[in-house]
């Protein structure tokens, strides 16, 4: 494989551990989402239902995330992404639909560590409540990492996913890392 | 009026400082004038000063709903410059910063007219062609400007951090008789004038209605009665829409937030005002020696005088960028004005839809700078019904279409 | 710094999470409008020093464009609605009601 | 002499010595000290000057109200001036120096203006310096800059980091005092979420020091207790350290944390600035005494009642042997008791009311200390210390009684609760006449996004000063609080307390009531300034008689304590001046942030590498190993030229260029935006976006099209592809990409939400490769993998297909007029394509070229850039593009806009091709004059210069302008004045310089 992501798997090691995850695939599905044709695509291509507003849904390596009321995110592994867009595409020909392979467009950070030092590591950069009554596992939330757009959920209390432009993914790397600098714990969430 | 000097204060010092008299007299309104101003700003203030000093006018009242001087002519970072590339807005900007090289003696007031050069830093090669394209147009304005390369740069403001890396300097637009004057003495200083001229500056009153016959204004009602007058000239930065609502018109103007900061004060350390587009930022040094701060507009509307923090932050950051060494400076205090900004972002000097009524509003964050020249081309306009500085800032403008844009060449902030 | 409520969303949003996108409920005037009705589109504004209604973004979240009724003067925000309507809907105008009695703006009530 | 007592002090631990310099001097303190408490053990009471007399200045207060203990701390890269000796923590090897003197702080000479002073009063600059008129710039103002201005300037790059973090709290409690901490946990027990934030190192706030029992405990012990029971309650975090120095609207409170200025060698951030959203706030801000106003009040060795006794009891400084205890109220007979109660003397309570009547005064009687009552001070003696008082009656003018030889005076003119962060978001205050003191107006709070109050004050910040009053007040705030915020309070009672009963205060604002101007011009309002009762009685006389125009004439509370001593007693001073109510003036307004805070902190992370996002195409790194000379270009940053060794610029561009049109180039054009549109009405949103005909375009075809705002002018420009019936693709400008994106979805959302069009915006999806120049063809048919021939890939067509192995796909588009393939490619394999096609380029000698190759060769041909060509004001009909303005829409974007007068004036300048008689380059903005001058006197002009270069090609000087009927002027030669002194001549042209008839790009 020559394809390379931004960072080529980078990573560094502070109050958390802060990873290139590498590439991964994402297809930008924008339809009606109360459509049962688009659900019934969705379920067939990725083998999970819409999730609820603000949510993602997932299911071994695939991931479908909500993003706005006329877009979901398919995660899916990138050497898949193809088939997927196509059985998207098949699934839903005739729609109003867009289906747009935007792996490449992206970067994705994988942040690992105990919960509470995760949750900081954000909170140092997003205008997000942090706090595990008010986001956790099957949350997504796209927000501001300081001064770019970005997106992150939990995979489980002690992993994190980030996603940004792929322009920006060495600013939200330098973001990450040193905001999980040691000497930086806050101590807010235990 | 008894005049200022050394002089004068040595023999002051003598008795306690007992003699000194007031500054502006505190008169009840009189039933009538030839022109009120609403608004004793320095907009205001200067209208009617030169209505008086120029064309003889002084049956005039300036009415305030605060105090003289209390809302931006007290709350802006003092830059005065006139490098401006549109011909209309050099003009006019030339004008005032002409005007405020000899505001001191003219007044009799030291407005501390500081005309220490004014650098607007070219960090990109579309600043710098914008700037340069700036320079050739004020060479023909009439505006001695110039273009300078970095290490010129860097030679009148050695704080400055010049080799980036994120946005090396490439050069700047160098306005050497740019500078910066004390704000509330250029507010003071005319209505000491003013008042010296028989005029009567009504401070805490309201002015609460327009009123008009047959299309053309007879009076004002305010808190403290009606008053009546010939002409109404509307000059309240931040409050414009409120008053043309009662006049019976609107105005292309929308109100929004801009702030400002200071750090504490430290020794001299920087003799020019540098104002940084690519980054929005720009810093002077006071007197006093606080750097003075000040970026862009919050991007809603917004009387309350507070401004949102994150646009603190988004100046301080650049600041810090182009300064290194005011990190560990400290933000002494915060502050925020309301300023009116028009569709074009360029002032309204104006006649209007009402017979008698005339407007001076939208200078955005171009106020302070433009007082004198304001107050000029206000009182010609007011006086003799057109004037040549005020010409092209009609509110006919916006209908033709014929738009005085200065975020032209990149010169968006002041 | 305000908050506003993202009708689409649900996110009680930051204000740096937002653009705001200046008046709402303007109508387009487009070719074979008169010179009036063309400039007051474009820049006539209102510009109240109290209720107003304005369209802001939500940017960096879901991308969508909303409307709020917000007070320029003390900063109260009465609601955010869709911005897919041509007017605020009724149980905004009832909430200002309730805070602001005789409120009005343009020619709403 | 101030010294360190024998007595055990409540904040040190002296097992630890401490080691620090002052001005150079080894000194040595303990831990927990503060510098000021420090100082003062080490018997150095002088600690800085002022700022306009640079009077000797010694340190008056204990906390952040401290207007003249303040210093430069640190060297190097982590100096910092003004720092508040009362609230720096000492540290193993701190290293102070005083500010503001020259040579020393002993001798200064710029304490001549001191002698000066009565030729200095408020406002005495407005008055002189007039002339000669170049004076003021050139003498007064530097001399006025060089006295004035405090600390020293730091030199070097801050070496700390900073941070930021965001919060979310139901109730924050501000102050960690009693009050802080009993509205905190009544907050908590409702189940709230609990932020305590405490701007020093210890819980408790003055209570500890003032005495009293709570519960049947003494107060440290009850503080203690309370700390321990919040530290275990899950929905609570306490916070020392972290000053809140701002309340913002809806809820936004900033916390201001000092992490590491206690101790420099930790690791992690400096500060860290809290942006916390609170649903409710409570302030337990406390309160801060009064100076009282009498001649001398500034000599060092006077202070602040309480300040002397923190220092007793905290840290076991006695500030002086025999201290004089001048008040209006019985809180500073604590002083006097504590004083005494220590073994040090207590010549005499002066105290300026009639009867002197409270528990505390009859405990100092009976601890035997003289109590003089109707008394007030009528002179303080000494100048750098404090060596006696000369006391008269409070009714008089002056006259001295007696003299009292003294070393240090404890004064107290009452307290102000702070009301600073109740301020700050509009919450209002009203003047209490019984307890003399602005407090908060409970009825008129701040309010926040719904419209409600979001503030509650709390204890002595609410103006409550008795222990029992505070705790119970501090209970039914945090209660309200919590019930504001949604939860259901538990009703519980405050803990019991007991303290001493007080007998009222009875306001003095000047001392004696009667002092006449030689004791006014001594008598301080504020410290630091240098403003006296005589600067603001002189304002009121001159008719600044706003509070606002006094405190700027006066300079009063402008200082970097921002008049927390001075504000109350100066606006008292102006309402006695005016004869009116102190309701009447009113406050200035307070405004954020309560003490400073670093600017550091205010930038937070975002500096160096991070300072702003770096947006980096795939191929960045490989630019950046090629020796790139970067542009910035937004957030982007692109290769300006590839300079060789010792080569210019401007050399490095011409070799670029002509390689590129003598065989090949290469040019990375990632930063392009691209964004899909898709749907049923995608033609007719096209159609309505930019002003040509885009429905008609065929799938598999491009289209070079315009945009234009509402109000008409260009906005921007680029080549559209179809994709498929329903798909088309839009490339924008590098600055376009989001800005075009945002347009579109602002358009399809609020106007045209019916139409059934989706956008994605996919510019970074792609790396886009540009390979132009005449061997384009040859060098892609060398890597293979798709027909790239004239006739199966024309130009202004797009195909898919493979090169060298990689899906592509290959848009037939040129903006240098030369065979020119655009190829996009998935972003992760952009750097593989771009090595193939350098490779396989070699032998055609390829060279990659960056921007201004790429400006110069679109001049060459004639097309436009935006951004130089247009400036915001430019209409297409200006640019004679209206061969892309389509005569058969009804309507698009601008159309209306460009039907005004001033749009369709024939007189609008237009766009020509500008050549030099002499072939050299035209300035860069010149502008082309005409006859004559308009009104104002400025030069009259007819023309512009919009893009010029050096063409390589051509060998001369080309440009682009916009030119006064410049269309119909070809071959006139008009006037281009340089800023260099001479003037440019050049000749009208056609703006197409190279390659009329577009034979290179389409063959």
């Amino acid at each position: 494989m020559s394809e390379l992501s931004a960072l080529n798997g980078a990573a560094f090691h502070g109050t958390v551990t802060v990873e290139d995850a590498g590439l991964q695939g994402m297809i930008a599905l924008r339809g009606d989402l109360a459509s049962a044709k688009l659900a019934k695509a969705v379920k067939v291509a990725t083998g999970l239902a819409i999730p609820a507003v603000r949510k993602i849904s997932s299911e071994g390596d695939k991931a479908v995330a909500w993003m706005s009321p006329d877009e979901l995110l398919i995660l899916a592994p990138y050497e898949d992404t193809g088939d997927v867009v196509a059985q998207l595409n098949e699934a839903l020909a005739g729609e109003h639909v867009l289906v747009q392979n935007l792996s490449d467009a992206r970067a994705t950070f994988s942040l690992t560590g105990a919960p509470g030092a995760l949750r900081e590591v954000l909170a140092k950069l997003a205008p997000v409540d942090l706090s595990p009554d008010a986001f956790g596992p099957g949350d997504f939330r796209r927000t501001r990492l300081a001064q770019v757009a970005g997106a992150f959920w939990f995979e489980d209390t002690t992993t994190a996913r980030v996603i940004c432009f792929r322009s920006v993914a060495e600013y939200v790397y330098g973001l990450l890392c040193v905001s999980a600098e040691d000497g930086g714990e806050v101590g807010i969430f235990g | 009026m008894r005049r200022y000097s050394a002089f004068a204060i040595a023999r002051e010092a003598a008795r306690y400082h007992s003699g000194w008299e007031r500054a502006w007299a505190s008169p009840e309104p009189k039933k009538k004038y030839d022109v009120i101003i609403v608004g004793a700003g320095g907009h205001g203030l200067a209208t009617a000063y030169y209505l008086g000093k120029n064309f003889g006018i002084t049956n005039v009242a300036v009415l305030e709903k605060g105090w003289l001087g209390g809302g931006n002519t007290g709350r802006n970072t003092t830059i005065i410059r006139s490098n401006y590339l549109q011909d209309t807005s050099a003009a006019i900007y030339e004008k005032a910063r002409s005007l405020y090289e000899t505001m001191s003696q003219d007044l009799n007031y030291n407005v501390m007219f500081s005309p220490r050069g004014v650098i607007m830093l070219a960090q990109t090669e579309h600043e710098v062609r914008g700037y340069q394209r700036t320079a050739h147009a004020n060479a023909l304005q009439g505006v001695k400007t110039e273009f300078i390369g970095p290490q010129r740069v860097k030679e009148l403001v050695p704080i400055i951090n010049i080799s980036g890396p994120r946005y090396p300097v490439l050069g700047g637009l160098w306005q050497e008789r740019g500078g910066t004057a004390r704000h509330d003495a250029v507010a003071w200083g005319y209505a000491r004038a003013c008042s010296d001229m028989g005029m009567d500056i009504i401070q805490k009153c309201e002015v609460t209605g327009v009123r008009r016959e047959g299309g053309k204004v007879v009076g004002v009602d305010t808190t403290k009665g009606a008053i009546d007058c010939d002409k109404l000239g509307l000059v309240v930065a931040g409050h414009s829409g409120v008053l043309a609502d009662m006049a019976g018109f609107r105005l292309p103007i929308e109100s929004l937030a801009l702030q400002a900061l200071v750090s504490e004060p430290i020794k001299p350390c920087m003799d020019v005002v540098v104002m940084a587009n690519t980054v929005h930022g720009y810093m002077s040094q006071s007197d006093k020696g606080e750097m003075v701060i000040g970026g862009g507009t919050d991007g809603f509307n917004n009387y309350t005088q507070r401004g949102s923090f994150h646009h603190v932050e988004e100046t301080v950051r650049a600041l810090v960028e182009t300064f290194p060494m005011i990190s560990r400076l400290k933000m002494l205090r915060q502050w925020g004005g309301i300023v009116d900004m028009t569709g074009d972002r360029s002032p309204i000097l104006s006649k209007t839809p009402v017979e008698g009524v005339f407007v001076n509003c939208g200078w955005g964050t171009g106020g302070f700078k433009s007082i004198p020249g304001s107050g000029w081309a206000m009182a010609e306009l007011m006086a003799k019904g057109h004037s040549p500085l005020a010409e092209e800032f009609g509110l006919n403008r916006f209908a033709e279409g014929r738009f005085i844009d200065e975020s032209v060449a990149a010169g968006v902030a002041h | 710094m305000l908050i506003l409520h993202c009708p689409y969303c649900g996110v009680d949003a930051e204000e740096t999470e937002l653009h705001a996108g200046g008046e709402a409920h303007l109508k387009r005037f487009g070719p074979g409008s008169s010179d009036a009705d063309f400039e007051s589109y474009l820049f006539g504004r209102e510009n109240p020093k109290g209720v107003h209604f304005e369209r802001w973004r939500h940017v960096n979240g879901c991308g969508k464009w909303f409307h709020a009724a917000r007070c320029t003067a003390t900063l109260e925000v009465f609601g955010t609605y869709s911005a897919q309507v041509l007017e605020p809907p009724q149980d905004i105008r009832d909430a200002i009601t309730a805070k602001r009695p005789g409120w009005s703006w343009r020619d709403i009530q | 002499m101030s010294t360190r007592l024998a007595t055990k002090a409540r904040l040190l631990n002296t097992d630890k010595q401490i080691r620090f310099s002052f001005n150079g001097k080894q000194m040595i303190g303990y831990e927990g000290d503060t510098l000021a408490s420090a100082l003062l053990a080490n018997g150095q009471m002088m600690m800085g000057r002022s700022f306009k007399y640079h009077r000797p200045r010694g340190v008056i207060a204990s906390g952040a109200e401290e207007p003249n203990a303040l210093v430069g701390l640190g060297s190097g890269a982590r100096f910092e001036p003004n720092q508040r000796a009362t609230t720096t923590e000492l540290f193993d090897g701190l290293s102070a120096t005083s500010q503001n003197h020259w040579p020393s702080l002993e001798f200064d000479i710029g304490a001549v203006n001191n002698k000066l002073a009565r030729f200095f009063p408020a406002g005495f600059y407005y008055k002189t310096f007039m002339a000669p008129r170049a004076a003021w710039k050139s003498v007064f103002e530097p001399i006025v800059r060089q006295s004035a201005g405090l600390g020293k300037v730091p030199k070097d790059r801050d070496a700390d980091r900073y941070e930021h973090f965001y919060a979310f709290m139901d109730v924050v409690v501000v102050g960690g005092g009693v009050a802080g901490l009993q509205a905190a946990k009544a907050a908590a027990q409702s189940g709230a979420k609990v932020l305590l934030l405490e701007q020093t190192a210890h819980w408790g706030g003055r209570a500890p020091v003032d005495g009293g029992v709570i519960d049947g405990q003494p107060v440290d012990k009850f503080v203690e207790e309370l700390v321990s029971e919040l530290e275990t309650m899950p929905n609570v975090t306490l916070r020392l350290r972290c000053m809140a120095s701002g309340v913002y609207d809806h809820g936004y409170v900033l916390g201001y944390e000092r992490l590491t200025d206690h101790a420099p060698e930790a690791s992690g951030p400096r500060h860290r600035l809290w942006r916390v959203r609170a649903k409710q706030v409570v302030t337990a801000t406390g309160a801060i005494e009064r100076p009282l106003s009498f001649a001398g009040n500034d000599v060092p060795g006077v202070m602040l009642a309480s300040a002397i006794r923190d220092y007793a009891v905290d840290y076991g400084v006695s500030v002086g042997d025999r201290t004089v205890v001048v008040t209006n109220n019985d809180d500073a007979y604590r002083t006097a008791i504590t004083l005494k109660n220590l073994g040090l003397e207590v010549p005499a309570v002066i105290d300026a009311r009639a009867s002197a009547g409270g528990e505390l005064a009859e405990e100092a009687k009976a601890l035997g200390i003289r109590v003089e009552t109707g008394k007030g001070i009528a002179k303080v003696q000494g100048s750098k210390r404090v060596t006696g008082v000369a006391i008269c009656s409070q009714a008089g003018e002056g006259a001295v009684i007696e003299e009292i030889p003294c070393d240090a005076v404890a004064m107290s003119g009452g307290w102000s609760p702070v009301v600073h962060l109740w301020s700050h978001c509009g919450g209002k205050l009203i003047w209490d006449d019984v307890r003399s003191m602005f407090r908060p107006d409970v009825d008129k709070a701040p309010t926040g996004a719904d419209g409600q109050g979001f503030v509650v004050a709390a204890g002595s910040a609410n103006g409550l000063l008795h222990l029992q009053n505070i705790l119970a007040d501090a209970q039914a705030a945090g209660a309200s609080a919590a019930k504001a915020a949604g939860f259901t309070p538990k009703s519980a009672a405050a803990p019991e307390a007991q303290a001493r009963e007080e007998a009222p205060i009875e306001p003095v604002w000047l001392m004696p009531q009667g002092a006449g101007p030689k004791l006014r011009m001594k008598a301080w309002l504020d410290f630091q300034n240098d403003v006296k009762v005589s600067d603001v009685m002189l304002a009121a006389q001159e008719g600044y008689e706003s509070v606002e125009h006094t405190k700027r004439y006066t300079t009063l509370g402008m200082a970097t304590d921002q008049g927390k001593l001075s504000n109350i007693n100066g606006l008292a001073t102006l309402a006695r001046s005016l004869n009116a109510d102190i309701p009447q003036v009113g406050t200035t307004t307070f405004r954020p942030p309560y003490t400073p805070i670093s600017m550091g902190a205010i930038a937070g992370e975002a500096r160096g590498e991070i300072f702003q996002p770096l947006r980096k195409t795939p191929m960045h790194g490989w630019h950046e190993e090629h020796g790139a000379h970067w542009e910035p270009v937004g957030h982007w940053r692109r290769p300006y030229c590839y300079p060789r060794q010792g080569e210019s610029h401007a050399d490095a561009v011409a070799r670029e260029i002509n390689q590129t049109r003598k065989s090949v180039g290469m040019l990375d054009a990632s930063t392009l935006g691209k964004i899909i549109v898709k749907g049923p009405d995608a033609g007719k949103f096209l159609d309505m976006l930019y002003t040509n005909m885009m429905s008609t375009l065929k799938p598999g075809k491009c289209r070079y099209g315009l945009m234009c705002s509402e109000n008409g002018f260009l906005i921007d420009d680029g080549v559209v592809a179809r994709i498929d019936e329903d798909t088309f693709l839009c490339h924008t400008t590098t600055g376009g990409a989001d800005r075009i994106h945002g347009h579109m979805e602002e358009w399809l959302q609020t106007e045209w939400w019916d139409w059934k069009v989706y956008t994605a915006n996919v510019t970074e999806q792609y790396a886009q490769i540009a390979v132009v120049g005449p061997n384009a063809r040859k060098l892609l048919e060398k890597l293979g993998g798709m027909d790239v021939s004239k006739d199966t890939l024309p130009f202004m067509q797009w195909q898919d297909g493979e090169l060298a192995g990689i899906g592509v796909r290959v848009y037939r588009i040129s903006f240098s007029g030369e065979l020119s393939y655009e190829i996009a490619v998935p972003a992760s394999n952009g750097r593989a394509l771009w090595d193939k096609i350098a490779e396989a380029g070699a032998e055609f000698g390829i060279m990659p070229y960056g921007t201004e190759a790429l400006h110069v060769m679109r001049a060459e041909k004639g097309f436009i850039m935006i951004g130089d060509e247009t400036d915001g004001t430019v209409i297409p009909q200006d640019l004679g593009l209206t061969w892309a303005i389509s005569k058969k829409k009804e309507d698009y974007l601008g159309k209306r806009a460009q039907a005004r007068s001033h749009m369709t004036d024939p007189k609008r300048w237009k766009l020509v091709g500008l050549e030099t008689i002499d072939g050299s380059v035209l300035p860069d903005g010149a502008y082309a004059v005409a006859e004559g001058t308009n009104a104002n006197g400025q030069r009259n002009t007819q023309g512009r210069v919009t893009s010029t270069y050096h063409s390589p090609t051509l060998g001369k000087g080309i440009a682009m302008g916009l030119v006064l009927n410049g269309p119909d002027r070809m071959g006139e030669v008009i006037d281009f004045p340089g800023t260099d002194g001479k003037t440019y001549k050049a000749r009208i042209c056609d703006p197409v310089f190279y390659d009329k008839d577009g034979e290179k790009q389409n063959v």
